[in-house]
């Protein structure tokens, strides 16, 4: 790695992205809340991808690193998509976004 | 001669035919109520198997005392050239006639028909008579069996089957629980003897495998006799403690059988069963068969001194221990039963002291007197009803011909002259004062024996006054008595006869080769003269004491707050041997398995059960974390991140530097 | 590359896709026949078996894939995006199995119902998905795969959209998948930064070697997002609620199918990696022996909490999850031991899990159709009510209790045996997962007693099947039908007599193992 | 040469098949197939030679027969099967109880076809054990063995069945998974070439003395628990008391045999060294067993749980012989195993038909029951008399090989099982005179004696018992054409 401390900051940075993604994931209950949270943590890796890529000691690691950036920001579009459908549907279903209620598969 | 070789060969015969005997009444008696439910058909076997029995023993008196051995294998196994059985190992089941078993099949095979003879009238009003005389029959077939055994092996064997015959016959009236717990008390002490006569077979079988001629004892079926020659082991060497311990233990195992001190208490219980059973099998044979053993293995096998010292010490000891505890019995099979225990004794005593030929012809007489003493006195049960001397009285004259027989019977069981107890008795005590010179030790012993025929008269005419003797019955509730059919008195007369000559027989020299060795017959020189002189008076003085005290339908009671009076009751309690082995028996055995019981239950499968809730409580608890709630489970899985974070990042580091891993 | 390349190579994959697509054209050109998308669906299904199998019939594996030896059980090409190995190609084959079983059941379902037709797409692209993972030769690669079944199967637990239970089930796996995705992610760009690439065995090769556990981390990451994939402890929770609420054809997909995709990207990650242990210098060995023993650690913990949960667990859909969660133990112990016949143990156990787990949860929705309850106890006395169905039913469980004469067994008998062949500490390993067995032995006795044994609720239920029902199959549909009997011929088949397809496992992951050096 | 072995295992499972599909007339079909079984056993002894100790010292087998099954690099099972003087007295043994039993519970009312069915499938699988040859054929006809028994008991079993099947289920099936793990280990650490007997043979000899003594210690705990050992025995009196008399028999006769058979054949001659390095190991839980068995048995007043205990005690004395290590004790051994088969089989029966007869098995209640019932009450007689060892009967040659071998290994040690069998005739004679002699009691008034099935299949064990007890020949000539030459 070229220079530690900028590494060791850009972690620190992605680590608390990540950290605030989860913190939401945990807390939240209303699920669109908890969309937005997941959609945070996945940027996180997002964003190490991109500067790990920007520092990457070859061009073809660092071209390796960026189309892997763009492959995941299209995942994760998806991925939010689908929540979003199932959020309807579950609004529809129950007239309420709230995950803690659905509570009916238990023993 | 051709036609001994001719039926030794078939000596098989003699436990075949009451075997067969035994099948048959066993399967077709309960249909054959015509011949007393097979009462005949096994008296009938019961002849031919004393015909022939006599008729070998016969040939064998002709043929001079040779060896005949026929052997049939039963199993073996290949030697693997190490080990202790090298050569490998066979056992065989054999019929060996030699001069003491064709004695014994002379007292087997007439006593045994004499008394099958005598049920068909004994027996005839009792139910169950198939199982009765079937049996009857293989202990018959065992006993032939055990007489005619060629190895240890083939002893035990059949050794064990008569004991089960006797716990059967014993347990007879198996209504009866006295009946029943007697004839388990039977199986269980002698039992005990067994046990180690089979440890003493061991230790002969391993010591001496590979002694002997061709092979080895072992790989030739452990025979008692090889190529005409008794086997010997004690000549064979081997370590002389070794011999000690396999000699005491067999006299264990004899102990057993033959009621010696300290197993003797089974068998004035075994009184239990019918007479005739008690005639034949715990008077005549089985119980003798612990003597022979004895003799056996001291002509085959050979005893060191200490075995001789340990088997006199019993036999003394025994003869007049049982004495005495049947001075004061009131029940004339259990006085009868005593004095057997005592007899036995005297037999052992004689076996001890080097003379396992006086040992036999005491055994011989006996067989006949004891036998004629339980057949009489069963003839007395059978008219009265009742076996409590106290209640009999005055029967000499109802019953003259039992009277006769128990009164021949009783003098010669005192060793009165000339009737057979004398000869036999008298012998056996001088051979025994023989030895004294050089065993001093045996003294003690001696003087017991001694003293016993004062007893042995005592009591036994002290049982003859009570019953015989007087004006009339002394409980007239009893029916009157009268003498019973042929089928009875003829057996009585029978042995009455032998009772009488048997003693005599010896001084045939052609009978004397069944006897071979020292003191047969009788050699009277002075102290023998002597000797016979002082055991004379002694009996005559206790007879003398019995007509005073009971003579005339007198009743003698000695105050219980007398000298005597603990003393009786001592003895009455059979110095309580009884009541000790019935508390090891039960508290001590059966506690012990309850307690094991309990432990087995809650502790062992307790701890079982513990795990088995462990698990169930843990999979409860477990289950419920499974909240539904969503947020819960991503809870779990971030933890479980941060865990794994954990180990990676921190403690396997650690652990590497440490060389931890 | 070009299209006249690729086709080639993705000839399978291409002919899912176009069934995928023709069945939703044929939704919108207004066919709505349940009969008519499975038809379909079950052809491509059909095609793209056939096409796998023949590549690996084909000597040299070149095969119809037109791709040169060299990419199939060759060395790795440094950097490629997908590389061919005939042990990923078994597994796409398992895959196949596990998907046309379920698409036959769905046969059965109401003949016209809302979203069918998208059921059978979601289920084709999700099979497609799990192909294009066993082909992964690069981490982003591996994701996309992994991330194209999980979404589709997110979407095919709710596909009905109408109940309750079925969307509760869809938003839990949602939630819980989006997370570990994410987490997955994560764990990617780290190792993607500690070494500058994404290329699985670059990566494999040169970890732990000059990052400041930056890759450990990434591992640590990964472990979790594929965890959930596989349902292992503790990131299993999701498994039972989800397999409880989904339809049970699709409990039967996820538990029989999408799991196995998981275990397959572990192998793919991690076999690389401890390929080396023991044969490398103390620091470096010892840290790649840490994986291994957090992966051992997970296999452990996933086994013995899942049996100690099935074990008086009432619910029927819920116990089989439980006793899948197991399942999965076992396979990543295979997996974690890294050696040739670990790894064939491994595989064995997946297939037979594959055919056990799919079979079981087939039955139960034959039964549920019956209308007979969620409970264990409701089962009682079925051995007489439903004769043919309780026996396929039985066999399913003795195969996965690891009773002889069932693939369960053979799988069990070689996979416990690569351990102890593994010698060392593996072992205890071995001891371990026999002992779980044996409390697995528990809960399905349980299950055959309450079929054959306890007496049932009421007599009307007891009557016998009526002879006129079809096929004696107990009144479940053909489709259901089928896909049971198949899966039990197969049970049987593989348990009496193995060898065939061991043997080609054997060198299958032989092969795989030389290509990760 | 004719795949005799083979074509007998065929035929058991085709006579099972037929059984669990014959409906009403199971009992007839079990009963062919039971009868064609023993047929074919005889077969198999009347032309039994043993081909004797390959050049390079591996026993072999007759009737063997070997097809490759799994074949991997590194794992090679084979179907492997074959017979010595080991393995054909107990297969004669299965044969002869399958047909007592299929005989003896003729009249079975609930679920005929199953009931005889499992029956037949239990006997197949002991067959199997016996045969096999091949590590994972033997483990696979072992663990068949356990499932038809865990539905015997669970099923037609008494009040507390679901607690006894279980039980029984759960001991035997770790015991056999502690006994998969060793021969595994056997096999692998030896770097066997493969998984059959001879493969093993050479090279688990080899192995070190620490590990065939770890292994063997290992095999006795997993064979140990069939046996059963003390004390990992307490399922046994359940399972007995709990079973139906059918399972209780074959339980006692061939169950247990499973053990004592593979400890001979995989542990004896695979890790000699083992068992030698381990005999004071093993005569400790031998002693254990024999005492606790024969104390305990003295306290119970159910007559089944009582004969369960005595099978501890005998089956201690099996351990004993074995321990020794001598041609003697194995011998010993392989006829204590056959004796106490028949022997115990006649004694569950008769504890069953006590049951069905007076609706009580407590031996503190059922009093003289001799007249009433004579045929029950001698059955029960010879059982008990053959069971404490009476010379004629079955059990006397065996346990006096058996001691004798004892006394030659350890000396007066000997006195140990020799006091115990004081003990065992104690417990049998009490157990007599409570429940045949003595008035009468307990005894209701619809008691009859002995239906013709049950006599039947007691008789035919009893004039087995008597047979084999005058003739043990016909037994020990068998036996000894095994390695029973081979030991030191």
């Amino acid at each position: 790695m070229s220079d530690p401390i900028t590494t060791a900051s850009f972690l620190g940075l992605s680590g608390a992205l990540l950290g605030i993604g989860l913190f939401g994931i945990l807390t939240r209950r209303n699920f669109i809340l908890l969309l937005i949270a997941i959609e945070i943590a996945i940027n996180a890796a997002v964003l190490n991808f991109v500067y790990f890529a920007a520092f990457a000691s070859t061009p073809a690691s660092g071209l390796n690193g960026q189309s892997a950036a763009v492959v995941l920001v299209g995942l994760a579009a998806t991925e939010i998509a689908v929540g979003l459908a199932i959020v309807l549907a579950l609004n529809r279903l129950r007239g309420s976004i709230n995950v803690t209620e659905a509570t009916s598969l238990r023993l | 001669m051709w036609q001994a070789t001719y039926l030794f060969d078939w000596a098989f015969l003699l436990p075949l035919l009451p075997a067969l005997s035994f099948v048959i009444v066993g399967l077709l008696g309960p249909r054959l109520k015509r011949l007393e439910h097979g009462g005949w058909v096994a008296v009938g076997f019961g002849f031919a198997t004393m015909v022939i029995g006599v008729w070998i023993a016969v040939e064998e008196m002709l043929s001079s005392g040779g060896y005949t051995d026929q052997q049939y294998t039963w199993f073996s196994i290949p030697g693997n050239g190490t080990g202790t059985f090298p050569n490998g190992f066979s056992l065989v089941v054999g019929t060996l006639v030699d001069p003491i078993s064709a004695l014994m099949l002379i007292v087997v095979t007439v006593v045994g028909f004499l008394v099958l003879l005598y049920s068909i009238g004994y027996m005839h009003h009792d139910g169950g008579l198939p199982r009765y005389y079937a049996e009857l029959s293989l202990f018959l077939a065992a006993m032939n069996g055990l007489v005619l055994s060629d190895n240890l092996l083939e002893f035990f064997l059949f050794w064990e089957l008569v004991g089960v015959c006797s716990y059967f016959l014993i347990g007879f009236y198996y209504e009866k629980p006295s009946a029943a717990s007697a004839a388990k008390e039977a199986f269980l002490v002698t039992r005990v003897g067994d046990i180690l006569f089979l440890l003493g077979i061991f230790v002969y079988f391993a010591t001496y495998a590979t002694s002997g001629s061709a092979g080895g004892w072992a790989a030739n079926g452990f025979p008692f006799v090889q190529g005409n020659q008794p086997f010997l082991a004690g000549a064979m060497g081997g370590h002389s403690t070794t011999l000690t311990i396999a000699g005491l233990l067999i006299l264990g195992g004899a102990a057993g059988k033959s009621a010696q001190f300290p197993l003797h208490v089974w068998l004035p219980d075994a009184m239990e069963g019918p007479t005739t059973v008690s005639a034949l099998i715990h008077a005549a044979t089985m119980v003798a068969a612990g003597v022979y053993l004895l003799a056996v293995a001291s002509l085959f096998l050979g005893f060191t001194p200490a075995d001789q010292l340990a088997i006199v010490a019993i036999g003394g000891f025994t003869s007049f221990f049982a004495a005495t505890m049947a001075l004061v019995n009131t029940d004339i099979k259990r006085v009868i039963a005593y004095s057997t225990i005592s007899q036995l004794g005297y037999m052992v005593l004689a076996v001890g002291a080097g003379f396992a030929m006086v040992g036999l012809y005491h055994l011989f007489t006996h067989a006949f007197f004891k036998a004629l003493l339980f057949l009489a006195a069963g003839s007395v049960i059978h008219a009265v009803g009742t076996q409590d001397l106290f209640k009999m009285g005055g029967l000499g004259k109802s019953m003259r011909i039992t009277g006769f027989a128990f009164l021949v019977g009783g003098l010669s069981l005192s060793g009165i002259v000339p009737f057979a107890g004398f000869w036999s008795k008298d012998d056996l005590l001088a051979s025994v004062y023989g030895t004294l010179a050089t065993h001093p030790v045996y003294w003690p012993f001696f003087l017991m024996a001694l003293a016993t025929v004062f007893l042995t008269a005592y009591y036994i005419f002290r049982a003859f006054f009570l019953a015989f003797s007087g004006p009339a019955s002394r409980d007239p509730t009893l029916p009157t008595a009268h003498e019973a059919s042929w089928v009875m008195t003829g057996p009585l007369l029978a042995l009455s006869g032998l009772a009488m000559g048997a003693g005599l027989l010896p001084f045939i020299p052609a009978f004397a080769s069944l006897l071979p060795g020292a003191g047969i017959p009788p050699h009277y020189g002075l102290s023998e003269l002597a000797l016979s002189g002082i055991s004379l008076g002694l009996a005559a003085g206790g007879i003398g004491l019995a007509y005073s005290l009971w003579g005339n339908g007198k009743v003698y009671t000695a105050a219980p707050n007398s000298a005597l009076g603990p003393v009786r009751a001592l003895l009455l309690r059979r110095y309580y041997f009884k009541d000790a082995y019935d508390a090891i028996g039960l508290r001590g055995l059966y506690g012990l398995s309850r307690a094991a019981d309990f432990v087995e239950r809650y502790m062992i499968d307790g701890t079982v059960h513990g795990l088995e809730r462990a698990f169930g409580g843990l999979s409860n608890r477990l289950r419920h974390i499974e909240s539904g709630v969503v947020l819960d489970y991503a809870a779990f899985l971030v933890s479980g991140l941060l865990f794994l974070l954990l180990f990676l990042l921190v403690i396997a580091p650690w652990l590497v530097s440490t060389g931890g891993i | 590359m070009d299209l006249g390349t690729l086709i080639p190579q993705f000839l399978p994959e291409f002919v899912l896709l176009g069934a995928g697509l023709l069945i939703l054209l044929g939704e919108r050109v207004g066919l709505e026949r349940r009969e008519y998308f499975g038809a379909l669906s079950l052809a491509g299904m059909l095609l793209a078996f056939l096409l796998v199998a023949a590549d690996l019939g084909t000597p040299g594996m070149g095969g119809l894939r037109g791709v040169s030896a060299g990419q199939v059980d060759g060395a790795a090409i440094p950097g490629a995006l997908y590389g061919f190995s005939s042990l990923g190609l078994w597994f796409q084959e398992f895959f196949l199995l596990a998907a046309g079983l379920v698409a036959l059941a769905f046969l059965s379902r109401p003949s016209v119902e809302r979203g069918a037709a998208v059921s059978y797409a979601l289920l084709i692209f999700a099979t497609l998905g799990m192909l294009l993972v066993t082909l992964a030769a690069d981490l982003v690669y591996l994701l996309l795969a992994l991330e194209i079944t999980a979404i589709s199967s997110y979407l095919l637990v709710g596909y009905t959209r109408r109940d309750p239970r079925g969307l509760e089930a869809a938003m839990k796996f949602y939630i819980i998948g989006a997370l570990s995705a994410a987490l997955s992610f994560f764990g990617a760009s780290l190792l993607f930064g500690a070494y500058g690439t994404t290329s699985l065995s670059v990566i494999g090769h040169s970890w732990p070697s000059g990052s400041g556990g930056l890759a450990s981390a990434g591992y640590a990451f990964l472990l979790v997002g594929l965890g959930f994939e596989v349902t292992a402890v503790p990131f299993h929770m999701w498994a039972v609620d989800v397999y409880d609420g989904a339809p049970d054809e699709v409990s039967a997909f996820l538990a029989g199918g999408t799991k196995k995709v998981g275990l397959f990207a572990f192998v793919l990650l991690f076999t690389v990696p401890l390929l080396l242990v023991g044969s490398l210098s103390s620091a470096t060995g010892s840290a790649r022996e840490s994986i291994q023993l957090s992966l051992v650690v997970l296999a452990l913990l996933t086994m013995t909490l899942g049996n100690l949960l099935a074990l008086l667990q009432p619910e029927m859909k819920r116990l089989l999850a439980y006793s899948s969660i197991s399942q999965a133990g076992y396979m990543l112990l295979g997996i974690a031991v890294g050696t040739a016949p670990a790894l064939t143990g491994a595989s064995l156990q997946i297939l037979a899990h594959v055919l056990l787990k799919t079979g079981a949860f087939l039955v139960v929705a034959a039964v549920s159709a019956l209308g007979i309850g969620p409970l264990v106890a409701d089962w009682r006395g079925l051995g007489v009510r439903r004769p043919y169905l309780s026996a396929a039913f039985a066999l399913f469980l003795l195969g996965l209790a690891g009773i002889p004469l069932t693939v369960g067994f053979v799988s069990k008998f070689v996979l416990f045996s690569a351990l102890v062949q593994a010698e060392g500490w593996f072992l205890w390993l071995a001891v371990a997962g026999l002992l779980n067995s044996a409390l697995s032995v528990f809960y399905y006795a349980r299950i055959l007693k309450t079929m054959y044994v306890d007496k049932s609720p009421t007599a009307e239920e007891t009557a016998p099947a009526r002879s006129g029902e079809p096929l004696g199959a107990d009144g479940l549909g053909w489709g259901r039908a089928g896909a049971i009997a198949l899966a039990a011929v197969a049970v049987v088949a593989l348990g009496v007599y193995p060898q065939p397809v061991l043997g080609a496992l054997g060198t299958a992951a032989q092969h795989f193992l030389s290509l990760g050096l | 040469m004719f795949p005799a072995l083979s074509f007998l295992l065929l035929t058991l499972l085709v006579g099972t098949v037929l059984t669990f599909l014959s409906g009403r007339w199971a009992r007839w079909v079990a009963l062919g197939s039971s009868m064609l079984f023993l047929l074919e056993v005889s077969g198999l002894l009347s032309g039994f030679s043993w081909p004797g100790v390959s050049a390079s010292g591996v026993p072999q087998y007759a009737y063997a027969e070997s097809y490759p099954w799994i074949s991997l690099p590194w794992l090679h099972i084979s179907y492997t099967v074959g017979v010595d003087g080991i393995s054909l007295p107990l297969l004669l043994l299965t044969a002869i109880l399958q047909l007592v039993t299929v005989l003896y519970s003729f009249d079975e009312r609930r679920q005929p076809a199953a009931y005889f069915g499992l029956v037949l499938l239990t006997c197949l699988g002991c067959a199997g054990v016996f045969l096999a040859l091949d590590v994972l054929l033997f483990f696979l006809f072992w663990e068949l063995v356990l499932i038809p028994m865990f539905f015997l008991i669970g099923y037609w079993g008494g009040l507390r069945r679901r607690y006894a099947a279980l039980k029984f289920f759960v001991y035997t099936h770790v015991g056999s998974i502690v006994m998969l793990v060793a021969l595994l280990v056997t096999a692998f650490y030896s770097h066997a070439p493969s998984f059959d007997f001879a493969g093993m043979y050479v090279p688990a000899q080899a192995l070190g003395v620490t590990t065939q003594a770890l292994l063997f210690a290992a095999m006795l705990f997993g064979f140990g628990i069939k046996f059963p050992i003390v004390p990992f025995h307490t399922w046994l009196p359940d399972a007995h008391v709990e079973a139906p008399t059918g399972g209780s028999v074959l339980l006692a006769g061939l169950l247990l045999k499973l053990g004592g058979y593979g400890l001979i054949r995989w542990g004896l001659e695979l890790l000699p060294t083992g068992l030698v390095h381990d005999q004071p190991l093993l005569y400790a839980v031998a002693f254990a067993s024999i005492i606790w068995g024969s104390v305990i048995a003295l306290a119970q007043r159910d007559l089944k749980r009582l004969v369960a205990y005595s099978s501890i005690n005998h089956m201690g004395i099996v351990l004993l012989a074995i321990a020794v290590d001598s041609n003697l004790g194995l011998l010993a051994a392989v006829l204590l195993m056959f004796a106490h088969g028949v022997v115990s089989a006649l004694l569950f029966m008769v504890s069953g038909s006590m049951h069905h007869t007076f609706g009580s098995r407590d031996i503190a209640t059922v009093h003289g029951i001799t007249p009433r019932t004579p045929v029950l009450s001698t059955m029960m007689m010879v059982g008990a008399l053959a069971s404490l060892g009476l010379p004629a009967l079955i059990s006397f040659p065996a346990e006096f090989s058996a001691l004798l071998a004892t006394w030659d290994r350890l000396g007066y040690w000997v006195l140990v099982p020799l006091l115990l069998l004081v003990v065992t005739a104690a417990f049998y004679l009490w157990m007599m005179q409570r429940v045949l002699f003595g008035p009468t009691e307990g005894v209701p008034e619809t008691a009859r004696d002995l239906p013709w099935p049950e006599a039947l299949a007691m008789s035919m064990l009893v004039a087995l018992t008597v047979l084999y007890g005058i003739l043990p020949g016909l037994l020990t000539n068998v036996i000894i054409h095994s390695p029973v030459y081979g030991l030191p």
